[in-house]
């Protein structure tokens, strides 16, 4: 746990193994400084030399990670920073956080390649909020104390606020706004939740109170305190507190509202990490907190929870349907598809959560891959509406091409990353229902092995399921629209590569006069490496899977345990009936 | 410390036999809300600091009442301390209406109200 | 409904048992899968090379012939049991290991694996073989386009067959729906081939999402079968189903919990969305704007017989709902004479076989329906044989003739030089389609008719599948005896169908982003081999090359002899198809065949159309057919008969005579005394009709309906719900958002600025809070 | 009482320093005039090191006579008062004489003693300064009262002067007016608590509290001292001058009306709630229920106020000043919470103390950056302070440093971590949840999130506008000296985040409350308030 206590004189290897996740949010913040006092020039090449960097560090770390147990936390290191407030800069990586610490590190070379063009005003600024960016999103994902947690996960909204608020479109200073606000105040609320939990744990656990006083913010710590010294009631507001700020983030349902807006206003790079990353963290938020802390509660409000996501999954894609602006569309669909994957963790079985697991790192990939294309577009015909641009296949093949596929992963077509999660996702929903042997499913007594306890059921898959339908028709019409169909360019785009000045309201894109019709060399090199793992997570997420196999099944030992041991201060009536419920499906383990 | 409502209730309403310690307090409200009545219905500044030495003396009185009541100096101490108070306050406030008076040839508070929202 | 009890007894009589599979299968099935991946990759390198002769299409046939020959080595090396062949893990989870749980079923398992038996091979070789054939007949079809489309379609009709051997060859069920959906992609991406067309591009995505409809039901009967069954590779299925087809034996449906009855269900909805059937049919006639080897190859031979194939494979559990088979078989039969009815309306004469396609999937869904397995899957070959020839026939001709395909405007195509083999392979099509006797149409079909009236209870099933015969046969022949016979006369095509003009412009260079060149035809390309022509009496059709030809002559006779597939025996199997289907999951001997059989066998060729049923073979030890002592017992009393007569023996000749009347009819109607293109006696007809023929002729407004009734409510409701996101929902953030500003300016008038309001205001300030704190904690 | 003379050692430095500097700046030389901010300096070097070493802690103040309930305030409140008041004086050069100096330097003039300000203004300055360390040390109601007194009575004259325009005596007159009135409210106050007690020496009160409990005559003196002394640190309904008086004075002297009297109010808050004590209420875990609420409804309005009021203006300084209301109400929220079980998480007076600090700082960077730039006025006169939010366009491009010093104050004081701001705020959380003030820990945050409007306006302007028209452009004001006290400022609120845990280990120990300080001048063992339990 602690690495002070290993051995005094540590060779290379496990030295670099203690600081390999400090490495890894701090190689960026010296590129960052290192931007910072570079001429504008040379920005751009350092950049990419530092998102460069991170990725062949993450590699590293990819290859000493000990995947075999992925469960356990590895790289562990803890900073000794703030005792009096028991909080340290506590560092760890399981396999779920691995896998999100590369998709980061993915994404951070293919965003700076997609911006090398597209920006050419403040570069320094742009590039120095870039890795700053990918530091903290690096920082959230290898977090193990919850305020550093909280640190780099507030830290991502200044550079985020910053790239939009500088780079986007028309709209953007009020984009750029209200995502900061309507975040921030989730995450505040969220933050009082976090810190209501290590109250719990400072006066509960015997060890740690006593005087002393000695607060702690260790997740693993807290999550035993929470989960297992919590009322129901009590559980249920840390839930309710820790929604506030990770469902925003996702975002579901009510509070989505902010992320169509940011889309279309972020530059396209802001885009690509906000969908491929920033909107993981809600999702990472909830399964490494809003579960583990609160599994009674999370149990109990999973059919709401399920709910809301349906209705973003199909709210989200119908409106989808009629949007004009493409970028809009996608972004709202990353509502529809975030559904699904909060729907995988509300089904809080094995099925559900690697689907949904696997849903952050592909809608990362698919959705990411997509807002670089319509951003390329962008850069050439400086609009989006669908009403002004169409068929345009026939001038630039190879970004047609690209689209086609992105869309296809992001439709769910099996062999490409997009299904698999999917799949999980919507059987895992399905399994999860206690109410089997009950009602039309079937007669009593009816062995149904592939069920497994929950609240929700085939009604949540069906439902959401036909949000598989509505996706593929909100994306294959604009694909129709925008990459088939006659070709149509909007008014005043003269020829194959010039650009009309009225669109323009920043004349930042001076420079996008010299791009060709069809994509370059740069923007093929930033769309190749995602098309690749789409594939291949496709075809073989095998490795994967098993990768996630360890914390998936930590996650759903951990609810087992909450289904049958009720939570503290619940009626003992209750109890009886919750031990009638846990011997009626699970004998085996009632006897246990 | 209810002894000091115990001593107004049990002189009141008596026609006033003596002055126990509830008609000093008495007295010395009356002169805090005069003062500040005065603050708020006058528009000229000096009497408007009058009635804020007027306050202040209310809370003197008080002191000196409470000081005779509980047997001790302090209170009256105190009283001294914030006589000296006040005079440097009364400087201050002369120095600085002098001044005003000087930028807008008049002393009515409702002039300055540059500064708002 | 007598036909849910009866069926409910026939199958309690008759479900089959698996056999063990065996694991190590040859390896060499792999390969079937890897080479159109070779050939999808090559031709993607030579749209990168930009190689712009024909060599992606000799890339392809080459792929795909390897593929068919070691098809052909399957099929040689198969043996009775299924095998199968492992690939790579694709998708495996398990758990319960930490929980203490040791139950088998906590796992959940889709690996890369193939499953083969004969009906695995059965449709691998007619997808591979046919699918050579066609990419040869394309590469002259489409050589208009080469360059990058030439790729481009390569690559996607490559990619088409790997998807369709995935869904073949897959030995689970989500093998057998990354297939489905992949042949859906590449549905997708060649009806839309020509992307420049709105409608092409309108219907590839209307195919792509009314088949997203069915798939949803697939995917839910993939859950449904995986939750109660603990997995979804077949053999397990298959062995776990085992109990249930016990109880179904013994007619004790109401063992079998409704989950298991409900999964058939769901999966033939996925079945009706890929073969299009009521009510999702709509999306295949659209499907033909595609090039017309795509129609030949996606819509009629390969894939829109996956459902039937799903159901075929899936048949065991069919066989345990009381509800799935008789649906199936209902909706195949409304399907196959709803199609017909809109067919014989229909002038354009792709759409024509784009009905008639839809139609007879309907008659092997009603097979199916009617418990031929056997039937359905011998019809599903035949028809892949002759219906790709029609439609290749039909390419040719819209090749020649400027996608020129009313039959209005093109008369006596056998009169012109050098169309006598699309004459030819025209004329063998149309007899087989119309079920003109001794065709292997002819045999297909009344073997599904047949066994119609022989099952009780769906005995409306062959009246209505006969009616449609007629029907068939007269539409058919419409075609042929306006288009193929009769006086000389040709317009050349506009740009509706014009295949060419995209031709032209598939390798675009984008001279043509001007509207006016759409009507003018006029494309300059040097190297098209369609000069110019457009305009007026010049037009000079060009007759069809040598690859064109030699795939029409192959079909032809392919057609022709298929229906030796299922007569002539090939050893102790009995014809192949049956033998074949024989040995796989969807055996299945209908009880009342044996006693059908022998009064049938009247004529020679026609030597036992149940041969095989009667001769099953020794080594299929667990066939019920032989094992239940019911069946055994009582054998022929619940056999139904047709007016009294055998089934078998009589619709021989009554279907002959029906094709006869139709074919009949449509010469009396459209050739005889025929003297132009344009009008023939069956015009004079029409009004006595009233408005049936304008409404058939539109399809009985079903596109129509659906628009009305679930495309525009829906779009309804998008608009309603985008309205709502922006007012309401962001309308209430927005409202949470101003409310600081609200009350900011709510309470800014106390920072008037002047001193006396400052004073209030603090005096105020404390009389309140002190009357606050006074009155709520001193009382 | 004359023992208690060597722990005023800073106090007495301070006042020879003010002497000194009284002299040099009315000295004809100009270098000695310059050197009079020096000497200040100096003297609050001197005053900070002698804090530092001589303040005794702990027992021996209580054996010399000290307020004995909170026994390690006053050694940190000092330290952490005279650091401040180091990073003041930078920002504080040059606000008065300019012109006058201006003159002078150019010939057109003689120096003037009599129109000369600068000496008064540094003697007031530190005038100011040592009655708030006089505060930090008071044991006494009269102390109290007299320090407080020394504190404000000199700002309100460098209000008034601190600028030639008719807004600086707007300020002074209505600030001087007002703070009179609040001043007659908490005298008011300390009379009735010397009335229900008999006595003004805090421990004394203390100690009749506990004896004879808190009669209803104590309850109402300490809500009018409490309201009273809401003027000084700027809390509805005490709150209305801040606004127009932070504006109209100069970016340097609002700056310091923003940390001086603040920190005095809460000190003074803290001195006379530690006679009451933590232990009684309701839950026998909290003020006794009238200051409880009285305190919950002002710091919950505080806020509310403070922030919502600042999502309306134009002009940055008010929004500062607005904010300033905001910070307030989040300290409050600290007092209510109380010392807890005594550990830094729990203890709220620590949060407070620590806040004040992180306050202190990261304001004052924001100021000094309205402070070291100026624009030139439309009519060709002096240039003039930045004001409004327009001014601040671009500045990260024009003046990056003062820009980039805009950004992290800003930042910081919305609470963003890692920066000052947030390990401020979060020991209030701590401390707030842990008294179980749950709804006012969401009260807290939901204001942070309005806040986070205008700090992001204030972040924005310099980082992401255009900067505005040449003509108006800003320029450097001649005074290095206050961007170097906004660069400290800068560092500080990140160099102080970093190496937080030793302050917070030191606020911990200043914010140790003794709740029966006649048993710890016993040498008895210290009994330690009932702690909150974890319900």
């Amino acid at each position: 746990m602690n690495p002070d206590t290993t051995a005094p004189t540590p060779d290379a290897a496990s030295l670099l193994d203690q600081w390999m996740l400090g490495l890894l949010v701090l190689v960026p913040l010296a590129f960052a400084l290192v931007v910072a006092f570079s001429p504008d020039k040379r920005a751009r090449a350092t950049a990419l030399l530092g998102t460069l960097a991170a990725g062949l560090l993450t590699v590293v770390a990819l290859a000493r990670f000990s995947w075999s147990n992925g469960a356990a936390f590895q790289f562990e290191h803890d900073v000794h920073w703030l005792p009096s407030l028991g909080i340290s800069v506590s560092m760890g990586a399981d396999s779920v956080s691995m896998l999100l610490v590369a998709l980061t590190a993915l994404l951070g070379p293919i965003c700076v390649l997609a911006s090398w063009t597209a920006i050419t005003e403040r570069v320094r600024l742009y590039f120095v909020s870039f890795l700053i960016l990918q530091a903290a999103m690096v920082g959230v994902f290898i977090a193990r104390d919850i305020i550093f947690f909280y640190i780099c996960f507030e830290f991502t909204l200044i550079p985020m606020y910053v790239l939009v608020s500088q780079w986007g479109s028309t709209e953007r200073k009020r984009a750029a706004t209200t995502f900061f606000l309507y975040t921030f105040t989730g995450s505040v609320i969220t933050l009082a939740g976090l810190v209501y939990v290590a109250w719990i744990n400072a006066g509960m656990a015997p060890g740690l109170y006593a005087g002393s006083g000695s607060w702690t913010f260790q997740i693993a710590t807290l999550q035993i305190t929470a989960s297992q010294h919590m009322t129901l009631s009590q559980q249920s507001w840390v839930l309710l507190a820790l929604l506030a700020g990770f469902a925003v983030k996702v975002p579901l349902f009510p509070v989505h509202t902010w992320l169509p807006l940011t889309h279309t206003q972020a530059p396209t790079a802001g885009s690509v990490i906000l969908a491929g990353v920033l909107l993981k963290l809600g999702t990472y938020g909830i399964f490494r907190f809003a579960i583990p802390f609160c599994p009674d509660a999370f149990m109990h409000y999973a059919p709401v929870i399920a709910t809301l996501c349906i209705i973003g999954i199909l709210y989200g894609g119908l409106i989808c349907w009629v949007q004009e602006d493409v970028k809009k569309l996608v972004a709202y669909s990353s509502v529809a598809h975030l559904g699904f994957c909060v729907l995988g963790l509300a089904a809080l079985n094995v099925a559900g959560l690697q689907g949904s697991i696997l849903y952050m790192i592909n809608h990362g990939l698919s959705t990411g891959a997509l807002f670089l294309l319509v951003g390329f577009m962008y850069e050439r015909y400086h609009t989006r509406s669908m009403k002004e641009i169409g068929g345009l296949a026939a001038k630039m093949p190879v970004w047609a091409t690209f689209m086609v596929f992105f869309v296809m992963a992001s439709v769910g077509l099996p062999g490409l990353n997009g299904f698999v999660s999917e799949f999980l996702c919507i059987l895992g929903t399905f399994q999860a229902s206690d109410k089997w042997a009950t009602g039309v499913w079937g007669s009593a007594g009816t062995a149904i092995p592939g069920a497994t306890a929950g609240n929700l059921g085939p009604w949540y898959a069906l439902v959401a399921g036909s949000g598989v339908i509505v996706a593929a028709m909100y994306l294959l019409i604009m694909v129709g629209k925008v990459v088939f169909g006659p070709l149509k360019e909007p008014a005043g785009h003269g020829g194959a590569h010039g650009h009309d000045e009225h669109h323009g309201h920043e004349d930042a894109h001076a420079t996008e006069a010299h791009l060709p019709a069809d994509l370059t060399a740069r923007e093929i090199t930033a769309l190749l490496p995602l098309a690749v793992a789409c594939l291949v997570f496709g075809v073989f997420p095998a490795p994967l899977l098993s990768a996630l196999k360890g914390p998936v099944d930590q996650t759903v030992a951990l609810i087992d345990t909450a289904r049958q041991i009720p939570p503290p201060g619940t009626p003992s009536t209750q109890t009886a009936a919750a031990d009638l419920r846990t011997l009626e499906h699970e004998p085996k383990e009632a006897s246990r | 410390m209810n002894t000091v409502w115990t001593l107004a209730q049990a002189g009141y309403p008596a026609a006033l036999p003596e002055a126990t310690l509830a008609h000093y307090l008495f007295v010395s409200a009356a002169m805090f809300v005069i003062g500040l009545i005065g603050f708020l219905t006058r528009r000229n500044l000096i009497i408007m600091f009058l009635c804020t030495e007027l306050m202040f003396q209310a809370a003197g009185i008080a002191l000196v009442s409470f000081s005779r009541f509980h047997m001790n100096m302090t209170g009256q101490s105190f009283v001294i301390f914030i006589v000296t108070v006040a005079a440097a306050e009364a400087a201050m406030a002369l120095a600085l209406v002098v001044l005003l008076f000087r930028k807008r040839e008049s002393l009515d508070a409702e002039e300055w109200t540059e500064l708002k929202g | 409904m007598t036909i849910f009890s009866s069926l409910s007894m026939l199958a309690a009589t008759a479900a089959p048992k698996p056999m063990s599979p065996i694991l190590s299968g040859p390896p060499e099935a792999l390969l079937v899968l890897a080479l159109p991946i070779l050939g999808v990759i090559l031709c993607t390198l030579c749209a990168i090379m930009r190689v712009r002769t024909r060599m992606p299409a000799f890339l392809t046939v080459g792929c795909l012939a390897a593929a068919f020959a070691i098809t052909v080595g399957l099929y040689l090396k198969s043996g009775p049991a299924p095998v199968i062949t492992s690939g790579f893990e694709w998708i495996n989870l398990s758990w319960g290991d930490s929980a203490g749980e040791n139950s088998p079923f906590h796992q959940f398992i889709a690996n890369f694996s193939l499953y083969l038996d004969a009906l695995t091979v059965l449709w691998m070789l007619f997808v591979t073989g046919l699918a050579t054939l066609i990419a040869l007949y394309a590469s002259e079809y489409m050589s208009g386009d080469v360059g990058t489309g030439y790729c481009r379609f390569f690559a996607a009709f490559n990619l088409f067959v790997f998807s369709m051997s995935c869904l073949v060859m897959g030995d689970n069920m989500l093998m057998l729906f990354l297939g489905w959906e992949g042949v859906g992609l590449c549905s997708y991406l060649l009806i839309g081939y020509f992307y420049k067309k709105p409608s092409a591009v309108e219907a590839a995505k209307k195919a792509f999402i009314l088949n997203r409809i069915g798939d949803l039901g697939l995917l839910m009967g993939i859950c449904l079968t995986y939750v109660h069954f603990g997995s979804i590779e077949y053999r397990d299925i298959f062995a776990q189903a085992q109990p249930y087809i016990d109880a179904a034996k013994a007619g004790r449906y109401s063992e079998i919990p409704a989950i298991v009855q409900l999964i058939p269900v769901l999966l033939a909805v996925g079945a009706f969305g890929k073969s299009a059937q009521l009510p999702l049919y709509v999306w295949l006639p659209d499907a033909m704007e595609g090039p017309t080897p795509v129609s030949a190859l996606i819509h009629a031979a390969t894939m829109v017989t996956a459902g039937v194939y799903l159901v075929a494979r899936m048949y065991p559990l069919f066989l345990l709902s009381e509800i799935a088979l008789p649906l199936v078989g209902w909706v195949g039969a409304l399907t196959a004479l709803f199609a017909a009815t809109i067919g014989m309306a229909q002038f354009d004469i792709k759409r024509i076989m784009a009905y008639s396609t839809v139609s007879q999937l309907g008659y092997m869904f009603a097979g199916l329906g009617v418990l031929t397995s056997t039937g359905a899957a011998f019809h599903v070959v035949t028809h892949a044989f002759f219906k790709a020839l029609l439609f290749l026939s039909c390419g040719a001709i819209m090749h020649g003739f400027a996608g020129q395909l009313d039959l209005r405007k093109l008369s006596g195509l056998r009169r012109m030089k050098g169309w006598g083999i699309v004459s030819l392979g025209m004329l063998v099509g149309c007899l087989n389609l119309a079920g003109f006797p001794f065709t292997s149409g002819f045999f297909s079909k009344d073997m599904l008719i047949g066994e119609a009236f022989v099952t009780p209870g769906t005995a409306p099933i062959g009246w209505i599948l006969l009616l449609t015969a007629g029907l068939t046969a007269y539409y058919t022949f419409r075609v042929f005896f306006r288009v193929i016979v009769g006086p000389v006369h040709y317009e050349p095509g506009d740009e509706l169908h014009s295949a060419h003009e995209e031709h032209a412009h598939g390798d675009s260079h984008n001279e043509h982003a001007h509207g006016d060149s759409h009507n003018e035809h006029a494309h300059v390309e040097d190297d098209h081999q369609h000069h110019d022509h457009g305009h007026g009496g010049h037009f000079h059709p060009h007759a069809p090359g040598w690859a064109i030809n030699t795939v029409l002559l192959t079909l032809s006779v392919l057609s022709l002899a298929a229906s030796g597939l299922y007569f002539v025996p090939t050893g102790v199997h009995g014809g192949a198809v049956p033998a074949m289907v024989d040995r796989s999951s969807a055996a299945y001997q209908s009880p009342f065949a044996h006693h059908a059989i022998p009064e049938g066998a009247g004529d020679g060729g026609h030597e036992g159309p149940d041969h095989a049923a009667e001769t099953v073979p020794s080594y299929v030890p667990t066939s019920i057919a032989m094992e239940d002592p019911h069946a055994v017992e009582h054998p022929h009393e619940n056999a139904g008969t047709f007016l009294g007569w055998d089934p078998h023996a009589v619709l021989f000749y009554v279907s002959g005579a029906v094709g006869f009347i139709g074919i009949f009819v449509a010469y009396v109607l459209h050739y005889a005394g025929r003297t132009t293109a344009a009008t023939a006696r069956a015009d004079a007809l029409l009004p006595m009709l009233g408005p049936i023929p304008r409404w058939a002729q539109h399809k009985w407004y079903v596109d129509e309906f659906y628009n009305l009734v679930v495309r525009v409510p829906l779009l309804a409701l998008a608009h309603t719900f985008h309205l709502i996101d922006k007012l309401l929902v962001d309308g209430l953030v927005r409202m949470f958002g101003a409310i600081p500003r609200w009350l900011g300016t709510l309470i800014r008038p106390t920072q008037s600025g002047e001193l006396h309001g400052y004073a209030a205001g603090m005096a105020t300030g404390i009389a309140v809070l002190l009357f606050i704190v006074f009155m709520l904690t001193l009382r | 009482m004359i023992g208690r003379l060597a722990y005023l050692w800073p106090e007495i430095a301070l006042f020879a320093t003010t002497c000194i500097v009284m002299v040099l700046g009315l000295s004809r030389s100009l270098p000695m005039r310059k050197a009079s901010a020096w000497v200040c300096g100096i003297g609050l070097l001197a005053a900070l090191g002698l804090s530092i070493t001589t303040t005794p802690s702990g027992s021996t103040v209580i054996a010399s006579g000290g307020q004995a309930m909170l026994p390690g305030m006053a050694p940190f409140a000092k330290c952490l008062i005279c650091l401040v008041a180091l990073f003041l004086l930078p920002l504080l050069a040059g606000t008065v004489d300019r012109a006058e100096e201006h003159r002078i330097a150019t010939g057109a003039g003689v120096f003037n003693p009599l129109r000369s300000n600068r000496a008064e203004f540094y003697s007031f300055f530190l005038f100011s300064i040592t009655g708030l360390l006089l505060v930090a040390d008071a044991d006494n109601l009269i102390w109290l009262f007299l320090a407080l007194e020394l504190t404000s009575l000199p700002t309100y004259i460098m209000v008034a002067i601190s600028s030639e325009r008719h807004r600086a005596q707007e300020a002074g007159v209505k600030y001087f007016f007002l703070g009179a009135l609040g001043a007659a409210v908490f005298l008011y106050g300390f009379a009735l608590l010397y009335g229900a007690t008999g006595t003004t020496n805090l421990n004394a009160i203390h100690e009749s509290f506990l004896s004879r409990g808190i009669s209803t005559m104590a309850i109402a003196g300490l809500i009018l001292s409490l309201l009273g002394l809401c003027f000084k640190i700027a809390a509805v309904p005490m709150h209305f001058y801040t606004a127009d008086v932070y504006q109209g004075a100069s970016a340097g002297v609002a700056a310091m009306l923003a940390f001086v009297p603040k920190t005095a109010g809460f000190l003074a808050m803290l001195l006379i709630l530690a006679t009451v004590g933590w232990s009684s209420g309701p839950g026998a875990a909290s003020l006794p229920e009238p200051l409880r609420l009285l305190l919950w409804v002002i710091a919950a309005l505080t806020m509310t106020v403070g922030n919502v009021l600042a999502v309306l203006q134009s002009s940055a300084k008010r929004t500062l000043a607005y904010s300033s209301i905001a910070h307030s109400g989040y300290m409050l929220v600290g007092v209510i919470a109380g010392p807890g079980d005594g550990s830094f998480t729990r203890n709220g007076i620590s949060a407070v103390l620590f806040y004040l600090l992180g306050y202190g700082v990261m304001n004052l960077g924001a100021f000094a950056v309205l402070a070291s730039v100026e624009k030139p006025a439309s009519d060709g006169g002096e240039p003039r302070e930045l004001d409004s939010f327009d001014d601040l366009r671009g500045l990260c491009r024009t003046h990056p440093v003062s820009g980039w010093t805009m950004v992290l104050c800003s930042l910081s004081l919305l609470g963003m971590p890692p920066l000052l701001g947030f390990f401020g705020k979060l020991p209030l959380f701590t401390s707030a949840i842990g008294a179980g003030e749950i709804p006012l820990v969401l009260v807290l945050g939901i204001n942070s999130a309005i806040a986070a409007f205008y700090y992001l306006r204030l972040m924005a302007m310099p980082l992401l506008e255009e900067p505005s028209f040449r003509a108006t452009a800003p320029v450097d004001n001649p005074f290095v000296s206050r961007r170097f006290a906004g660069l400290l400022s800068a560092g500080g609120v990140i160099v102080l985040a970093v190496f937080a845990n030793l302050l917070m280990k030191e606020s911990t120990a200043a914010g140790r409350y003794v709740a029966r300080p006649e048993t710890a001048s016993a040498g008895a063992k210290t009994e330690v308030s009932v702690a909150q339990d974890g319900r």
